[in-house]
């Protein structure tokens, strides 16, 4: 998977981890234990995308996913 | 200080008030007379959307105070529609899409209804520089402009004589 | 116009018919935020700090709770201590300690504005006096307003418990810089050193409002049960009720938001500053309590869209094929984090294909109002860079600035600045439209020149709840959670007719309460259509199928023998073949059949995709005033579908109008005291009617695949290329560079005679 | 709760008894800046005097060929009054350039002179054509000429007790023409960054034999700036003639740097709002009366 900036130098320190995660809320634990504070702001600030495309459903089986991005969510007006 | 008793005829009625020496008709219009079409959107005569007519002028409500009305005949966008058959320049504005949020449009309803009284046949440019007191944030001004061009079209239409 | 490509013809979509609460709008009936009153209710009055920047020693409110007919005084000190939590509720994220500082100072001030103590009294008469009998005593701190000041060494820190997110390591001590977001590939240097032509230049933007013409206003009622409502305009009363809960640590469902109706937002009521301290005033009171902001109130204290300073850097072949865009820049972020740097650097440069690029986006605290999202928040400041470096590349290239765009323009499937691939847009099918506009080509007049820039911005879904019911008549309720801040209410109707293939006048559509529908993102994001849509037509569908099965139960038939035509259900096969039965005929005996029908979809909405546009702007400047007249002006956008064209057109317009404004005279001017010297609409020049020409709107439609009917987000693309439209028409007709906004007469003309 | 009281006197006698009685009293016309500065706390009088209801106080009169407008007439009223507008077409055009349609239904020119405001847009147009204010006050009447009646910004040279009840302009002069022009960001709802005011006579060669030309918000109050009537008088308004007129009214300006605008634009406006001022006066003044 791929860690986009900001969340890159704010949790990992680096912008790729290798994690095997059955859904993005198994995720969002994952990256979280990684990084303490992590799932705390995922879900006002996160956007996940799973294969190019922006996913909202953290329920999605990511069995068959090849990659996931974490984005900085994008508000609007 | 005591409050001021005033006797206006508003929208054809007459009506009477009470009102502190420094309240604006805006403020009696809205809290005392519960006629809240009337909006403030500055309180300082820059956006229009209070915009009412006294004696027959259009002005903002906010900059007048509330016993200057004493004897003086108020219309108010209340009184603009007769009963329930809108004024061709609200159906205008409904037809055009002429209004997003709505909130200047009762303002703006009665500077373009004060325009058409007197000119019923504006250029844009005059409906542009009529209506420059009357701020609106949504459209643009391209559809509100559209609709008094058309209603004042309707309203050249409903004078002429068959 | 294009023809959808995949659907089917509609009978309802992109139809133009009267908006259901249109009557109310035009007679003044209709009830606004500030229109609301309650009986019993008391007014409430805020005191402001006039320092910029101060730390809170005192207040003593005794005098002010001593005046006869005050009922209550509330500080910040009365608000509950929260743990800092960071909140997606409205637009952007934030903090809850910070939400719940903005509405009342705890102990300090970061703006001259900020909010310190509030009263309610029987009378705005005693309210406004108590607050002069309220004394605070100010240590006065230094303060700093600039971006750039706000990031020296020796600058005034306003928080100490902001440390810059997203560098590495973690800085040891707190600075004024929030956040930092930098995104991009490949060797930006190598390929600016290769290439043929090259742009590197500065850009600057001041903060600007939305400037929405009804101010804020709410009425809170906080019952001695802990239960309240609260009745006001917002974008989004989920928002407000989620937001409001927070900052008093209530139970959400212990406040019911009632939504009046909005008189524009733009992105800057998708917030609270009202509602908690208008819930205080009610506890401490015990009866309802109003609080409104004046004009000036509402530019001193609610949020502009940040200013900026921007640098950028292109670089292209000789043929115009971009090699490499660098874009770095500091957005103001005002008294709290949150300024939309993130947006900003997915807004830059992604509707380009270039290979190397570096994005870089930092958010700057200063000793101003907290930055809002306003209308495509932080994509306009960077947009009117880029596009304005694009039409500088284009004349030292020597190529039309229209052809370069169309040579570079994303399109489905090339990679975002994130690097993710862009889904079925539309900005090349804009291109081409506006190359083929007959503005493109109009002879210009002596003194006039024509500009041309584009923009996207990336829209959004997420979760919405709508009921559709039917009556016992056969009318259908379409209840939304989504405030109607522009036409929805219409076109929430038009999708439910749609699918239901029933008149329109048949279907009404409302606003509905925090109790009687569920959660509801705010109306912002151009997500209301996309969304709230999407829920609509699931719903319907869902009343449809019921009908259907009703049909079918009530005739003794199959559901397989019935199916759904022209409004009715027919009985295609057995006994009842050739019946029909209408929906007022199966409401009608609901009783016996199982009970009322009516649907709910909740729903979060994916699969929005981001609009694209393309202005052409022609101008004609004075050369002796400087005076900037926008004499023609054409906005192409990929729309979509467009559900009701009239209010997509009135959002491409007013869009258009917001940009222009911002391009010519809108900017916060501060005095040397670190206040705010034009805080009302003399002196924050919007524009006027006669300001403006009629705005041509041109309807791209490009259909959204994820959306049933097609739809794309349309209400934010438009303000996003104006500034450089104009600035770049400015240019054409003077050859001069503004790169400074606003482009307003004086600036124009020091650019025209630099001599001074 | 308002301390202030609203008083309707019916006579000219009674509104300076009751300015008089109170030194923060103040006249109320049209109001548009009163009521503004009211609201916001910058102004909180003890007494409103409300002049509408004094008879005489709304309407233009004429005096022979001169006019006498009424303190309380608002802008708009001058210009259904054919014979102004025929005489004095920048004194009304000037008029109604303040604020919006609904402002200048409401607003009067001897508010705007009162109110001492720099920038007032109907000030340097009445200077220019040599208007005077008609003042009531203790001692009975008196007159004043418009440009000293602003004494700083904000202050007015009127004695307590004092108002203005109306604004006189004298005959259009044969040959005469006047013209207001001023800058503005907007094309509307403004505040001038500069006006210019200008008003002249031409023989029947076309060459200028006097001009008044006023200048609004280049230094604390309209001012009359006569170097530049002079550099008109004797020339046929050709390019040097009009060069020293841009030249004079710079050389006077002594503008100030604020939200509105900077010392250099305000400066350079001056020199080019005159000149086109000028012009359009001159053309005012050859056209057949």
């Amino acid at each position: 998977m791929v860690v986009m900036p900001p969340f890159d130098k704010e949790f990992f320190g680096t912008d790729r981890l290798d994690l095997a995660p059955h859904n993005l809320f198994d995720l969002t634990e994952k990256l979280d234990a990684l990084a303490p504070g992590f799932a705390a702001i995922a879900r006002p600030r996160v956007h996940y995308a799973v294969d190019g495309e922006l996913e909202t459903d953290w329920t999605r089986d990511l069995s068959q996913a090849r990659e996931v991005i974490v984005l900085p969510r994008v508000g609007g007006g | 200080m005591s409050k001021i008793h005033v006797s206006t005829t508003l929208n054809g009625d007459a009506a009477e008030f009470l009102c502190e020496p420094t309240s604006s008709l805006l403020d009696v219009l809205r809290d005392t007379m519960g006629l809240t079409g009337s909006k403030e959107g500055c309180g300082s005569g820059d956006c229009g959307a209070c915009t009412v007519m006294l004696d027959g002028e259009m002005v903002c409500s906010c900059l007048v105070l509330a016993p200057e009305a004493e004897g003086r005949t108020i219309a108010t966008i209340e009184g603009v529609a007769e009963g329930s058959v809108l004024h061709p320049v609200q159906q205008k504005f409904l037809e055009h899409a002429a209004l997003q949020c709505g909130f200047c449009t009762p303002g703006f309803i009665v500077a373009a209804k004060a325009l058409l009284d007197r000119n019923p046949n504006p250029t844009e440019t005059e409906v542009r520089y009529w209506l420059a007191g009357n701020l609106c944030r949504c459209t643009g001004y391209d559809k509100i402009v559209r609709a008094v061009l058309d209603a004042a079209a309707d309203l050249r239409q409903e004078r002429t004589p068959a | 116009m294009n023809a959808p490509e995949t659907m089917k013809p509609f009978r309802h979509v992109g139809t133009r018919p009267v908006r259901p609460d249109g009557v109310d709008k035009v007679t003044g009936r209709a009830l606004y935020g500030p229109d609301f009153k309650a009986p019993g209710m008391l007014w409430g009055a805020i005191l402001r700090s006039p320092h910029p920047h101060a730390r809170i020693v005192s207040i003593d409110t005794k005098k002010a709770e001593a005046l006869p007919g005050v009922k209550a005084v509330a500080t910040g000190r009365d608000f509950p201590t929260l743990e800092s939590l960071v909140m997606h509720v409205g637009e952007g994220a934030s903090d809850i300690v910070d939400v719940s500082h903005n509405c009342l100072a705890f102990d300090k001030v970061l703006y001259e504005g900020h909010a310190v103590a509030a009263v309610a009294a029987v009378s705005p008469e005693i309210a406004r006096e108590a607050l002069g009998l309220i004394a605070v005593e100010y240590e006065e701190l230094p303060f700093v307003l600039g971006v750039e000041e706000a990031l020296a060494e020796g600058a005034p820190v306003l928080h100490d418990t902001v440390f810059t997110k997203g560098v590495e390591p973690r800085p040891d001590k707190p600075s004024n810089a929030a956040m930092r977001v930098e995104m991009g590939g490949g060797d930006v240097e190598a390929a600016l050193a290769s290439a043929a032509a090259t742009v590197c230049e500065r850009y600057a933007l001041e903060p600007v409002h939305q400037g929405y013409i009804e101010p804020h206003a709410c009425v809170a009622s906080w019952n001695g049960d802990g239960q309240a409502q609260i009745w006001c305009s917002s974008q989004g009363h989920f928002a407000v009720r989620a937001l409001t809960a927070s900052v008093l640590a209530i139970p959400q469902a212990d406040i019911r938001v009632m939504p009046l109706e909005i008189g524009g937002g733009f992105g800057g009521k998708t917030t609270i500053y009202l509602e908690p301290v208008a819930m205080m005033l009610s506890k401490k009171s015990g009866r309802p309590v109003r609080l409104a902001m004046t004009r000036e109130e509402v530019f001193r204290a609610s949020g502009p869209a940040p200013g900026a300073v921007i640098d950028v850097r292109l670089g292209a072949d000789a043929e115009g094929t971009l090699v490499a865009a660098e874009v770095e820049f500091l957005y103001h972020s005002g008294a709290y984090a949150g300024s939309d740097a993130g947006s900003g650097v997915a807004s830059a440069i992604g509707h380009y294909r270039i290979a190397n690029t570096r994005v870089v986006g930092t958010e700057v605290l200063c000793n101003r109002p907290a930055a809002k999202a306003y209308r495509a928040p932080g994509a306009p400041q960077v947009n009117f860079a880029v596009e304005s470096a694009m039409d500088e590349l284009a004349r030292k290239l020597g190529i039309d600035p229209l052809d370069l765009r169309l040579k570079n323009a994303a399109a489905q499937g090339d990679p975002q600045t994130s690097g993710l691939p862009w889904g079925r847009i539309g900005y090349v099918e804009c291109l081409e439209a506006a190359k083929a506009h007959p503005h493109w080509s109009a002879q210009l007049g002596p003194n006039q020149g024509r500009g041309v820039a584009g923009g996207y911005w990336g829209n959004y879904g997420g979760p919405s709840t709508v009921n559709v019911s039917v009556a016992e008549d056969g009318t259908i309720t379409v209840a939304t959670g989504s405030p109607d801040i522009g036409g929805s209410r219409a076109s929430m109707a038009i999708m439910a007719a749609e699918v239901l293939d029933v008149p329109y006048e048949q279907v009404r559509s409302v606003v509905a309460d925090t109790a009687s529908i569920g959660v509801s993102m705010v109306t912002g994001g151009s997500r209301t259509t996309f969304a709230t849509g999407m829920a609509v037509v699931q719903a319907a569908e869902e009343v449809k199928r019921l009908l259907c099965e009703r049909a079918a139960r009530m005739w003794g038939v199959e559901a397989g023998q019935v199916e759904w035509r022209s409004g009715a259900v027919v009985c295609t096969d057995g006994a009842k073949q050739g019946q029909a039965m209408t929906a007022a005929a199966i409401a009608g005996n609901s009783l016996h059949s199982g009970g009322p029908v009516a649907a709910v979809a909740a729903l979060s909405a994916k699969g929005w995709l981001p609009g694209f546009g393309v202005h052409i702007c022609d101008t004609e400047v004075d050369p002796e005033t400087g005076h900037v007249k926008i004499v023609r002006y054409t906005a192409v956008q990929d729309v979509g579908t467009a559900i009701h064209p009239d209010y997509v057109e009135g959002q491409i317009q007013g869009g258009a109008a917001q940009g222009i404004g911002w391009a010519l005279n809108e900017a916060y001017i501060y005095g040397a005291d670190g206040r705010l010297d034009n805080a009302g609409f003399l002196d924050y020049r919007m524009p006027v009617a006669s300001d403006l020409p009629m705005i041509e709107a041109v309807m791209v439609e490009v259909p959204n695949p994820a959306h049933p009917y097609g739809v794309k987000g349309v209400g934010e693309v438009p303000i996003v290329p104006p500034l450089a439209a104009v600035a770049n028409a400015i240019h054409a007709a003077t050859g001069q560079r503004l790169r400074d906004l606003p482009m307003a007469p004086d600036k124009v003309y020091a650019a025209l005679h630099p001599e001074g | 709760m308002s301390s202030t009281v609203y008083h309707a006197p019916g006579t000219v006698e009674d509104a300076v008894a009751l300015l008089s009685a109170d030194p923060t009293a103040r006249p109320l016309g049209g109001g548009t800046d009163l009521i503004v500065q009211m609201r916001s706390g910058r102004l909180s009088p003890g007494a409103i005097v409300d002049l509408k209801r004094i008879e005489g106080m709304s309407g233009v009169r004429r005096l022979g060929d001169a006019f006498a407008i009424g303190a309380a007439t608002p802008c708009t009223a001058l210009k259904a009054d054919a014979a102004l507008v025929a005489a004095w077409p920048g004194v009304v055009e000037a008029a109604n350039l303040i604020g919006s349609v609904q402002v200048r239904n409401r607003a009067t020119m001897a508010g705007n002179v009162c109110n001492a405001s720099p920038a007032a847009d109907s000030v340097p147009a009445l200077v220019a054509a040599g208007a005077v204010c008609v003042i009531a006050g203790p001692q009975g009447l008196r007159e004043m000429p418009v440009e000293a009646v602003p004494a700083a910004p904000g202050k007015t040279a009127l004695a307590p007790g004092e108002f203005v009840v109306e604004i006189r302009l004298p005959p259009k002069p044969a040959g005469g023409g006047d013209a207001y022009l001023r800058s503005i960001p907007r094309t509307e709802m403004d505040i001038a960054v500069v006006g210019a005011g200008v008003s002249l006579v031409l023989d029947g060669e076309g060459t200028c034999t006097s001009a008044r030309v006023a200048m609004g918000a280049v230094g604390p109050t309209v001012v009359l700036v006569e170097e530049a009537g002079a550099a008109l008088v004797g020339t046929r308004l050709e390019d040097d003639a009009l060069a020293a007129l841009s030249q004079a009214v710079q050389a006077a300006s002594n503008p100030i740097d604020d939200k509105r605008g900077s010392v250099s634009y305000r400066k350079a406006m001056a020199g080019v709002l005159a000149r086109r001022a000028a012009l359009i006066a001159a053309r005012r003044a050859g056209e057949k009366a």
